[in-house]
């Protein structure tokens, strides 16, 4: 049972949803289909909180044990429950809510991110060589697109702007979209594998 | 200079974080574990703001009873976090599953699929850019192809079908991929610099007035 | 390495912390004293900026603002560009997301600093709502059931009762979908324009922009507006300059650097080569 | 009865479904598929052995964009499968890292019975299958700060990619680690394609995990999805030769 019914649920959820597609009844094109894709989204939100699960039980061992960089474990917990519980107390339009929002975890966030910048031109300078035609051919579309989109290529060569126009609308598309073909097929038998309850990987490792 | 502390707290957060670029530091670290811990805070809030007004409302304000099958769905995907009674939460994992695993197959098998093929064929064929798109669509659909006719069937049963398909994936296919990524490097270039661009403005500009406004 | 490296060697193996601080200088220094290089408009952004201008004063707009921390830089400057546009015609937009938790935030604060300049009513003309999981599947459920997934709005206001959301009957009464975000328009394509049949224009970051490509050409999406350039380039069809004409000379010097390096790199990686050492 | 413009989708939907019950079967009968042969696959032997003749750990560093499993992380746990086993064969130094709250256990019962069934369960090391977890930017410093205190010889960067692959991808290299990536994600395909020194990308990494597990179940699909890449193929030729001819048909039955 502790597999069936899962197994159950998924396939008449999935096989709604399809059959909606297909078919014009109002029960499954209609009715089930918005229930169900409703429930799910209210399922989805109580799935946000299961990463803080774990991140409280690491953290909070690893402070107990006094383990490695314990101290930053106790600024994560209390950041994690002060914050929450200061949403939960004024919501999330309150101006001291947006005030942290927007002095410490957008900086944050931003910043963190922006560390890829930095990463990605020396990762650009470190492997765009000229190895044989495969690398030559990507880092030739790099430099010319590269240069072609911003102002002081275009002005060394006006060119440059079209040309990099045309290698994003017809090459670049081209291999896009039979990338985007093959992974339409992946998703769909991905799917079938669910619904027919043939792809169990989700359910876990059976104990 | 600005006196503002908000100002000066994400000044602090930023550089703490960009130090990291010259060696691990305390500040760092400090930056890191508070925007960890304080985006899974975030995102339960919106998570509950979900809960809270799409099925706790309309439940128990408009006595929308059905309701009370995702709210249980929902907390029973919470016993995850208990190994004995984890496999309560199945049920739901599948309903998140299989609703997701349908909307996705029927939109890839109409908009990806069919959508593409037929924007594909529909293409005009005076254009000769056109045709160089049909190519590397061909060449890139041949590349990722992993079944060949007559593949690996031994040198003597090698088919002529299968040695063309082999040389388009290899020359048109791979050509075509590699210049998509060429162009899609690029592109991140610029993306990813326009965020430091957008770092460098925030403490150089907003926080220490050095960038006019 | 015993002996002292050569030429070759140090042009191929450049301390990466050189190269980060050179990318701060050269960002910093057109920061300071622009240059304002003007820049080419790519078709992709003109069609964007056709296609909003081709929508009837007034009308519906649908717009996933999916934007967070880590990408604000990148796409604020082109949604503030849209906002004047859409503001222009005085356009009715409802916000939402789905990918970013943070976005209903960013959707609140940009509102506030362009929706005083027209007078914009919220409520009226303009609404937030709040964030909602499950991705593709609320991207569906949205396309279902508007009223459903979206009882109330961020503020916790109920939307039956809001002017705005009573033109409302379903997704068809949009003239127009709006995307800024992280993500390629793929979700957006796959479950709203196909299904219901409405226009959609994109923001993407840089990233996910060449991805697009292919819905672009395939006519799936009516425009993308990619990374900060495509802003930039919506900025002057508009004619109004704005953060991202700023941040443009900072992009230029960055990617000549890129380039540069990379041709010191290949320099360097010719010569081993055809020295005794050998490249890798 | 039909929704307009779907008869042809649900014609190829049932075609789909046949070829995968067909190509189940015909591989638990025991008919061999042949499949092309993947670089990136062999690579982790040789990954491996770098790792071995180094003394220094195999890395494989699994992420997942949410609380959820997601296809790609269960793709890659064939991956980590075919490393593991490798990394016991040589005795190699063997880490796994993943952020998927999901996928950890699984990685943890791949590697752990790995190590029992090649009788080697005092070289299993549980500290070395770890979570970390978050799905934010700090977690990508945390894991890149452990790669540097390990001092990895290889990696393996799996899974449903997002903006960490170049953390990851710099830090090992910096390292002069030999690092394989696969992803179907396009937007990290370039750094996967220039950075690593093999790469499996888009479908390259559902049919290794196909050709590591030989599972019918993945055989099945694997042919339904080559079965549909040669049918869109032949639609797109037919296609473009008809509208050379002057005529529309294959559009209007495809919208059909």
């Amino acid at each position: 049972m502790r597999k069936e019914i899962p197994i159950a649920v998924s396939f008449l959820a999935g096989a709604s949803i399809v059959l909606g597609f297909f078919l014009n009844v109002p029960f499954f094109k209609v009715t089930a289909s918005r229930q169900l894709l409703n429930w799910a989204v209210i399922v989805a939100a109580f799935a946000l909180a299961l990463g803080a699960g774990n991140l409280t039980r690491i953290h909070v061992t690893n402070a107990a044990k006094r383990g490695k960089h314990w101290p930053y474990s106790i600024i994560l917990l209390v950041c994690l429950y002060g914050y929450l519980g200061l949403g939960l107390w004024r919501g999330a339009s309150d101006s001291i809510y947006q005030w942290w929002f927007n002095g410490a975890l957008v900086p944050g966030n931003s910043t963190v991110f922006s560390l890829n910048g930095f990463f990605i031109i020396s990762a650009a300078y470190r492997t765009w060589r000229l190895r044989n035609w495969r690398a030559a051919l990507l880092v030739g579309t790099a430099i010319l697109v590269v240069l072609g989109r911003v102002g002081i290529g275009q002005a060394m060569w006006p060119a440059l702007g079209p040309i990099s126009d045309w290698i994003m609308t017809y090459p670049n598309a081209a291999g896009m979209r039979g990338i985007m073909i093959g992974a339409a097929l992946g998703t769909i038998s991905l799917g079938l594998r669910i619904i027919l309850g043939i792809e169990r990987g989700h359910l876990g490792v059976e104990s | 200079m600005t006196a503002n502390p908000q100002l000066w707290l994400a000044a602090f957060i930023t550089i703490g974080i960009y130090s990291f670029l010259w060696k691990e530091n305390p500040l760092q670290k400090i930056g890191e574990y508070m925007i960890v811990g304080m985006g899974v805070a975030h995102s339960i809030l919106m998570g509950y703001q979900n809960v809270k007004s799409m099925a706790w409302e309309p439940m128990v304000k408009k006595g929308v009873w059905y309701m009370a099958i995702p709210l249980v769905l929902g907390l029973l995907l919470w016993t995850r976090w208990f190994k004995r009674i984890s496999y309560l939460s199945r049920p739901s994992i599948s309903l998140l599953v299989g609703v997701s695993g349908a909307v996705a197959l029927r939109g890839a098998l109409d908009a990806d699929l069919f959508g593409q093929l037929v924007a594909t064929i529909r293409l005009p064929l005076d254009n000769v850019y056109n045709w160089i798109l049909i190519v590397g669509v061909v060449g890139t659909l041949t590349h990722f192809m992993y079944i060949l006719p007559g593949m690996g069937a031994g040198p003597g049963r090698r088919n002529f079908l299968g040695e063309v398909l082999q040389f388009i994936g290899v020359y048109l296919g791979q050509s075509t991929i590699m210049i998509a990524l060429g162009a899609a490097f690029a592109y991140t270039i610029m993306g990813r610099v326009s965020v430091v661009i957008g770092r460098v403005q925030f403490l150089f500009r907003d926080w220490i007035y050095l960038i006019p406004k | 390495m015993e002996s002292k490296p050569d030429l070759p060697y140090r042009l191929q193996n450049i301390d990466t912390r050189i190269i980060h601080a050179l990318i701060l200088i050269l960002i910093l220094l057109p920061l300071l004293r622009p240059i304002g290089l003007p820049v080419q408009i790519s078709a992709g952004t003109r069609a964007a900026y056709n296609a909003i201008e081709a929508i009837p004063a007034g009308s519906l707009v649908l717009w996933a603002y999916e934007m967070n921390a880590a990408n604000e830089p990148e796409l604020m400057p082109a949604a503030i560009a849209w906002f004047h546009h859409l503001m222009r015609k005085r356009c009715k937009i409802v916000a939402f997301s789905i990918y970013s938790e943070e976005a209903p935030i960013f959707a609140q604060k940009a509102f506030e600093t362009v929706g005083k300049e027209y007078n914009y009513v919220y409520g009226e003309e303009f609404v937030v709502m709040p964030f909602r999981a499950g991705m593709e599947t609320a991207v569906a459920a949205i396309g279902r059931d508007i009223h459903g997934v979206f009882p109330t709005d961020f503020f916790g206001n109920r939307t039956d009762t809001m002017p705005l959301m009573q033109e409302i009957k379903g997704l068809s009464d949009f003239a127009i979908l709006l995307k800024t975000s992280g993500w390629g328009p793929d979700v957006f394509v796959r479950q709203m324009v196909t299904v219901y049949g409405i226009p959609m224009v994109a923001n993407c970051t840089g990233i996910v922009a060449p991805g697009a490509m292919a819905y672009l050409s395939a006519g799936q999406i009516q425009g993308l507006v990619g990374a900060l350039t495509g802003a930039a380039e919506y900025e002057q069809l508009l004619r109004r300059p704005g953060t991202a004409a700023a941040m443009m000379d900072a992009q230029s010097t960055t990617h000549m650097l890129t380039v540069i390096l990379v041709l010191l790199g290949n320099v360097g990686f010719y010569a081993s080569r055809r020295g005794p050492k050998g490249g890798r | 009865m039909l929704n307009a413009g779907t008869a042809a989708k649900l014609v190829f939907f049932c075609l789909f479904m046949a070829v995968v019950y067909w190509g189940m079967k015909a591989v638990r009968r025991g008919v061999n598929i042949r499949t092309k042969q993947l670089p990136g696959l062999t690579a982790i032997d040789e990954a491996v052995g770098r790792a071995t003749e180094l003394g220094r750990p195999f890395f494989a560093n699994i992420q997942a964009s949410g609380p959820h499993i997601e296809d790609q992380v269960l793709a890659s746990c064939e991956l980590v499968r075919y490393a593991v086993q490798s990394a016991v064969r040589y005795e190699a130094p063997f880490m796994c890292v993943s952020n998927s709250p999901d996928g950890h256990p699984i990685f943890e019962e791949i590697i752990s019975s790995a190590y029992m069934a090649a009788g080697k369960p005092e070289l299993y090391n549980p500290n070395n299958v770890r979570f970390i977890g978050g799905f934010s930017s700090g977690t990508h410093v945390q894991i890149m700060q452990l790669m540097k205190d390990e001092n990895i010889a290889a990696q393996l960067i799996s899974g449903n990619l997002m903006n960490q692959t170049m953390f990851f991808a710099e830090t090992g290299a910096a390292l002069g680690a030999i690092q394989i990536g696969a992803t179907k994600n396009t937007h990290q395909m370039p750094f996967l394609a220039m950075q690593c020194d093999y790469s499996l990308l888009g479908d390259d990494l559902y049919a290794a995990a196909t050709m590591i597990s030989r599972d019918p179940v993945r055989m099945g699909c694997l042919t339904a999805q080559e079965t549909g890449k040669a049918l869109a193929l032949v639609v797109i030729v037919v296609g473009v030769v008809a509208r050379l001819m002057g005529s529309n048909a294959v559009v209007d039955i495809l919208r059909r």
